[in-house]
C-alpha cells in the first residue's frame, strides 16, 4: 500500500508532457531577455509618482523596482513592513516543486535575487541547494519523473539515490527512498532583505508609510488620482495593488473582483542548534525545512485541513502533527526544544497562480497578489514584471510580444466570482 | 486524559486549590515543571517579627501531603506549553520521557504559574555568576550550594535583603547590599528616593526596633529627603549586612566568569560618580528587580489582563472567585500580583472552593465567603508587601472587573 | 561550595551521585541540580552563546529563562537549573550533542 | 565602564541597546517591529526576561504606535519536539 501522497510542493501536474516543458523553457528565455539584467540595468523612463499598497515582501520588492526605473514611489502599508505573511514563512527561494508555468518565473527570480545580493541589497541569500524527499517507492518514482520534466524545461535537477542524499543530509531517517536535487535553489531571511529593501528605498526619497490604513480612492474617469488614507491623501500617478490576501479587500473599494483568499499556514521554529545540521532547503513530507543562518531548524506546512481565515493563531494540533512529520524525517532532533510557534496567512487563487498585470476597466492601477503560499521566493521577479506592468499602462514602456503571451493567463480579474474551490499549495 | 480539575503550578496558592477540590471529590491533577512541588516556598527562610522562622520547605511538605491525602494526583517534570478551549492543557515532559500524558482535558483550570524575577541589566550581566537573587536563594537553601565565596547584591527591596541573609547564614561573605545600576533600561528600580519608600515596607519585618523606627519613618517624604542625603561608610547594617543606600553596582567583570564588581557612590538625582567608583572582589553577584506575574497562559487564551505596576506587571482580570475573563479558567498565587506565600495560599483556597462549585460539588455560600474573608486578612497581615499599594491596586481591578463584566451584560 | 552546616536548614545527608560533564566526572549529591552540583565542582559555564561564544551560566535558577540550557545525552536539551543530577547521566554543554 | 550602546538588552540573541535605538531610527515604531528588526525577544525565554527592558528602551525611544508588548504565543515554555510525536498518525 503505498504511503498517502506527501509531496505537498510539487506542483507539476502529472500530465504535463515535454511539450509543456519546452515551453517553459522558451518562456524563461523570453522572461531573461527582458528582466535579466532588471536590478543591474533596469529600464529606464518611469516618471511620476507610483503608490504601493501593501507592505509585504512584494510590495517592498515593486517598489524597489519601480524606484530603479526611474518612478517616485510612496509605500502604504496598514500595520507593519513585512508584518503580515512576509515575515512568516520558510524563506525558501526556490524553482523546484513549481508548475511548468510558474517555473520560468521564479528562476528570473533567483537570478534577480542574486542579483540584489550582489548589488548589496543583502538578505541573507544563501545558494544551499534544494532536496525534494520522497518516503516511499510511488513518490521516488513521481520525482524522478518530474526530474525529467524540469531538466526539459531547463531546470538544473538531479535525481539522488538514498545514500547519495544521506550525505547531503546526515541525520536523515533510514525511511528515505531518495530525492530530487536542485542545486540552484536558495533560501534567505525575510527581516534581512526588508531592512535592506527599506534603506534603499529611503535614500531613493521613498515614502514609507507604515501604520496607515487605505481608506479608498480618488478617481477620474478610469484613472485614480490619489490614494485615501487615515493620514491623508496620497496623490498618485499610478497605484499598484499589492496586499497579499488583503488584496481583494483593498481592490473592492475599486469595483474590482480579485479572487484572493487567505489561508493559515503555522510554522515551527526551534532553539539555534550549533552545528550546520541541515544545510540544503528541504521539501518533502508534507513539510517544508530548513535550517537558518543563525542555526534555528524552521519547519512548517499547511493544506486544505487549514483555516481558510485571516486567524494566525497556532493550534497544538498543528504543532504536533508538523512536529511529528519532521521527527519521521530527522528522528535525531526528538531532543531539540520547540520555542517558537507562528502562523501566516497564504493568498490563495482558484489556479494556485498569481494576479499580475493591469486591473481590468482601469488605467493606471496594477495588480501583483495571489502568489498562493510562495510569495517569498516569488518577490524578486514579480517586483520587476510589477514595476514593468505599471511602465506599460502607464506608456512608458512596451512589454515584448514573449512577456505579454506570459502574463495574458495572469490577468487580474480572470475569475469571475470566487469559487469556493480551493487554490491548494503550502506555503514555502 | 480527562479530569475534572487541572491545576497548573504546585506553589502555594496550585497545591492549597487541588487539596480544597480533591477534598470535595474532585478528579485533580497538578502539573509543576519542576521535579518537586512548593514553587517558591521551597527556598524560602525569614524571620518574623515575633522571632519565628518561616521555612517555606515545611510548608511545602505540608501542603504536598495534604494534597496527596486528599486525592490530588501530582506530576512533576511536567511543563505545560499551551492552554486550549474546551479546556485542553498541553504539557510536555521536561526529561522528553514518551508514554506520559500530553494533554489533560477538564472542565475547570486553574493557572497558578506565580511570578519571574525582572531583568537588572548593566554591563557585564551576562559572565556566569551574575544571577537572580530567586537563583541564589534555590541554590544556598534547596540545592544546599553557594552561589559564590564573596557575593554581592544589587537592588534594596524586602527580597534582596532575606536573600543577602540567607547567604550570610548558609557562610558566604556578602560584599553588601547595593543600589542596583542606575541605566536607563532599569527604570526608577536605581533612583534613590523610590527605593527608600520601598524600604519603608520592611518596617514590620526590620530586626531591631531602631530599624524598625527607622524603616517605618522612611514612609514620611522628609526622613526619605533626608536619608537620600545621608551616605553612611561602610553601609546601614541589616541583620548584619552591610546596605549601601548611597552606593549602585555600575559593572561587572571576569574572564568566563565573574570576577570583581565595580561600584560608585551616586548623587541624590540618581547619578553615579564615576571617578569614585571601587573594585569589590566578588565570586558571585545577584540581582534583585522585582517579580513580575507570569500570565503568558491566560494571555494566550485571550483572558482580559491588565498593566498594575503595584502588583508587578500584567496580571489576568478576575471575578471576586478568581475566575478570569473566560469561563471554567482561574487565576491564583502571584499571577494575580506579587503578594507572597500567605495570600497566595489563601487566594488558592478561595479558588478551590469557587472551582468545586462550578463542578458542582456543592460549596455553600459561606464558605465562599469565609474563604474571601480569609484573603482579605492575609492581605492586612502579610508580613512582606513586596510592592507597596497591593490592596488598592486591587480594590481598582475589582472596580474594572465590574465595568467589563456589567458591560458584557448590557 | 555546599552548605553543609547551616543553623536552620536539615542537616546534608545524602546520597552520593556519579555524572559526567563533557566527558568529565562529576560527583553529586541526590536531589541537586546539573547547574548546582557543577558549580559545587567549580564550574560555572553552562554553554557558550551559539552566535557570539559568550560563556553563560546559572541567571534566574526557576526554568524561566533558558540560560542553563544543557544536553542530556539520550534525553535532550534540559534545564540544568531544575533539572536533578542522576547517575550514568553524561551531559554536555548545549550545541555539541547530536544534533543539539 | 560603557554604560551605552554595547549594554546587552536581549540575552537570549546578545541584542544591545544600540541595536534596538538604531532599529528605532531607521523606522520602527512597535516592539513587534523592533524585535523583527533586531531578533530580540526571538530567543528561548521568547521575551519573559527582555519584554521589560524593550518596554522601557522603546517608550524613552519614541511611544510606539502600536502594541507596545511582544505577543505571546503557544509554546508559552520549549517542549523537546520528541514530546510532541503523534503515535501511528498516517
Amino acid at each position: 500500500m503505498s504511503q498517502p501522497r506527501r509531496l505537498t510542493l510539487l506542483k507539476v501536474s502529472p500530465d504535463a508532457g515535454p511539450e509543456a516543458a519546452r515551453a517553459a523553457a522558451a518562456a524563461y528565455q523570453d522572461l531573461e531577455a527582458a528582466f535579466g539584467d532588471a536590478v543591474a540595468r533596469p529600464a529606464r523612463g518611469g516618471e511620476g509618482r507610483l503608490v504601493v499598497v501593501g507592505g509585504g515582501i512584494v510590495g517592498l520588492m515593486s517598489a524597489y523596482f519601480a524606484s530603479l526605473r526611474g518612478y517616485r514611489v510612496a509605500l502604504v502599508e496598514r500595520l507593519s513592513l513585512v508584518g503580515a505573511a512576509s515575515g512568516r514563512n520558510g524563506g525558501g527561494v526556490l524553482a523546484l516543486g513549481h508548475t511548468l508555468e510558474d517555473l520560468p518565473f521564479n528562476r528570473l527570480s533567483l537570478r534577480l535575487w542574486r542579483q540584489l545580493d550582489e548589488t548589496g541589497v543583502r538578505g541573507e541569500l544563501v545558494r544551499t541547494g534544494h532536496v525534494m524527499l520522497a518516503f516511499s517507492e510511488d513518490e521516488a518514482e513521481t520525482l524522478r519523473s518530474a526530474g525529467e520534466l524540469y531538466r526539459a524545461a531547463g531546470l538544473g535537477v538531479e535525481w539522488l539515490a538514498p545514500d547519495e542524499v544521506r550525505r547531503l543530509l546526515p541525520h536523515l531517517a533510514g525511511t528515505q527512498h531518495g530525492g530530487l536535487h536542485c542545486p540552484e535553489d536558495a533560501q534567505a531571511y525575510p527581516f534581512r532583505i526588508a531592512a535592506s529593501l527599506q534603506a534603499r528605498l529611503r535614500d531613493a526619497g521613498a515614502e514609507l508609510l507604515t501604520h496607515t490604513a487605505v481608506t479608498g480612492f480618488r478617481t477620474d474617469g478610469d484613472s485614480v488620482t490619489a490614494v485615501l488614507t487615515a493620514a491623508g491623501e496620497v496623490a498618485a500617478d499610478a497605484v499598484l495593488l499589492c496586499a497579499g490576501p488583503w488584496t481583494a479587500g483593498v481592490g473592492a473599494l475599486l469595483g474590482l473582483q480579485l479572487a484572493v483568499r487567505p489561508r493559515r499556514s503555522q510554522i515551527l521554529v526551534t532553539e539555534r542548534v550549533r552545528e550546520r545540521v541541515i544545510d540544503p532547503f528541504v521539501t518533502g513530507n508534507a513539510i517544508y525545512l530548513r535550517q537558518t543562518h543563525e542555526g534555528n531548524l524552521l519547519f512548517g506546512g499547511g493544506g486544505k485541513w487549514e483555516s481558510y481565515s485571516f486567524d494566525t493563531s497556532s493550534t497544538a494540533a498543528a504543532v504536533r502533527r508538523i512536529a511529528t512529520r519532521f521527527l519521521e524525517a530527522f528522528p535525531a532532533f526528538r531532543g531539540v526544544q520547540l520555542i517558537r510557534a507562528f502562523a501566516g496567512t497564504v493568498d490563495l487563487t482558484p489556479d494556485s497562480r498569481p494576479l499580475l498585470g493591469r486591473a481590468e476597466g482601469w488605467r493606471n492601477v496594477c495588480v501583483a497578489s495571489g502568489f498562493s503560499g510562495h510569495g517569498f521566493g516569488w518577490s524578486a521577479a514579480a517586483g520587476a514584471l510589477a514595476a514593468a506592468c505599471v511602465a506599460h499602462a502607464l506608456g512608458h514602456d512596451e512589454p515584448t510580444p514573449g512577456v505579454a503571451r506570459l502574463l495574458e493567463p495572469l490577468a487580474p480579474c480572470r475569475h469571475a466570482a470566487l469559487p469556493a474551490g480551493d487554490g491548494g499549495g503550502a506555503t514555502a | 486524559m480527562r479530569v475534572d480539575a487541572v491545576v497548573i503550578g504546585g506553589g502555594p496558592a496550585g497545591l492549597t486549590a487541588a487539596a480544597e477540590l480533591a477534598r470535595r471529590g474532585a478528579n485533580v491533577a497538578v502539573l509543576d515543571e519542576n521535579p518537586v512541588f512548593g514553587g517558591k516556598l521551597l527556598g524560602q527562610l525569614h524571620e518574623s517579627p515575633d522571632g519565628h522562622w518561616w521555612k517555606g520547605w515545611e510548608v511545602a511538605e505540608g501542603l504536598e501531603r495534604e494534597a496527596r491525602e486528599a486525592g490530588a494526583a501530582l506530576r512533576g517534570n511536567a511543563s505545560v506549553w499551551a492552554l486550549e478551549p474546551g479546556w485542553r492543557v498541553h504539557v510536555a515532559d521536561a526529561l522528553n520521557r514518551p508514554g506520559q500524558p500530553v494533554v489533560y482535558q477538564a472542565e475547570v483550570v486553574l493557572v497558578a504559574t506565580g511570578a519571574c524575577e525582572k531583568p537588572v541589566a548593566f554591563p557585564g550581566w551576562t559572565l556566569p555568576g551574575v544571577m537572580t537573587v530567586g537563583a541564589a536563594q534555590v541554590s544556598t537553601n534547596v540545592h544546599r550550594v553557594l552561589p559564590g565565596g564573596r557575593v554581592l547584591v544589587a537592588g534594596i527591596d524586602p527580597l534582596a535583603l532575606t536573600v543577602a541573609r540567607q547567604l550570610a547564614l548558609a557562610g558566604a561573605r556578602v560584599a553588601g547590599v547595593f543600589l542596583p545600576p542606575p541605566l536607563p533600561a532599569n527604570g526608577a528600580a536605581g533612583d534613590v528616593r523610590s527605593t527608600l519608600a520601598r524600604l519603608s515596607s520592611l518596617a514590620r519585618l526590620a530586626p531591631t526596633p531602631w530599624l524598625r523606627l527607622a524603616a517605618g519613618a522612611l514612609n514620611s517624604g522628609l526622613v526619605r529627603e533626608l536619608a537620600a542625603r545621608v551616605d553612611v561608610p561602610g553601609g546601614v547594617r541589616v541583620w548584619g549586612v552591610p546596605v549601601f543606600h548611597r552606593t549602585a553596582l555600575i559593572e561587572a567583570v571576569g574572564d568566563g566568569r565573574v570576577e570583581r564588581a565595580a561600584v560608585a557612590p551616586v548623587g541624590p538625582d540618581g547619578e553615579p560618580v564615576a571617578r569614585l567608583a571601587r573594585w569589590v572582589e566578588v565570586d558571585a553577584v545577584c540581582l534583585s528587580g522585582g517579580l513580575a506575574p507570569l500570565a503568558e497562559l491566560p494571555a494566550t487564551l485571550g483572558c482580559a489582563l491588565a498593566s498594575e505596576e503595584r502588583l508587578g506587571g500584567e496580571v489576568p482580570l478576575h471575578g471576586p472567585e478568581l475566575e478570569a475573563s473566560r469561563p471554567g479558567v482561574y487565576v491564583a498565587g502571584d499571577v494575580t500580583g506579587v503578594e507572597g506565600a500567605e495570600v497566595a495560599m489563601a487566594k488558592g483556597r478561595l479558588a478551590g472552593l469557587a472551582m468545586s462549585r462550578r463542578l458542582g460539588l456543592g460549596v455553600t455560600d459561606a464558605e465562599l465567603r469565609a474563604a474571601r474573608d480569609g484573603l482579605e486578612r492575609a492581605r492586612r497581615e502579610a508580613k512582606i508587601e513586596f510592592y507597596p499599594g497591593a490592596r488598592e491596586a486591587h480594590a481598582d481591578l475589582a472596580a474594572r472587573w465590574r465595568q467589563t463584566a456589567a458591560a458584557a451584560a448590557r | 561550595m555546599r552548605v553543609t552546616d547551616h543553623p536552620l536548614l536539615p542537616p546534608l545527608r545524602r546520597r552520593e551521585v556519579r555524572f559526567s560533564f563533557e566527558g568529565r566526572e562529576v560527583v553529586a549529591l541526590e536531589g541537586e541540580s546539573i547547574a548546582a552540583a557543577l558549580l559545587a565542582s567549580g564550574e560555572r559555564v553552562l554553554r557558550f552563546h551559539e552566535r557570539t561564544g559568550a560563556p553563560r551560566g546559572l541567571y534566574c535558577g526557576i526554568g524561566h529563562c533558558l540560560e542553563c540550557r544543557v544536553w542530556v545525552e539520550g534525553v535532550g536539551t534540559v534545564r540544568a537549573c531544575t533539572t536533578r543530577v542522576e547517575d550514568g547521566m553524561r551531559v554536555r554543554r548545549a550545541g555539541s550533542g547530536e544534533g543539539g | 565602564m560603557s554604560r551605552g550602546r554595547e549594554l546587552v538588552v536581549c540575552r537570549c540573541e546578545e541584542v544591545t541597546v544600540g541595536d534596538v535605538q538604531d532599529a528605532v531610527r531607521a523606522g520602527c515604531r512597535t516592539l513587534q517591529e523592533v524585535k523583527m528588526a533586531t531578533r530580540a525577544g526571538m530567543g528561548p525565554c521568547q521575551g519573559r526576561v527582555c519584554r521589560t527592558l524593550l518596554e522601557r528602551l522603546a517608550s524613552l525611544e519614541a511611544p510606539p504606535a502600536g502594541a507596545a508588548a511582544l505577543t505571546k504565543r503557544l509554546p508559552v515554555y520549549p517542549v523537546p519536539l520528541g514530546q510532541l510525536e503523534e503515535e501511528g498518525q498516517p
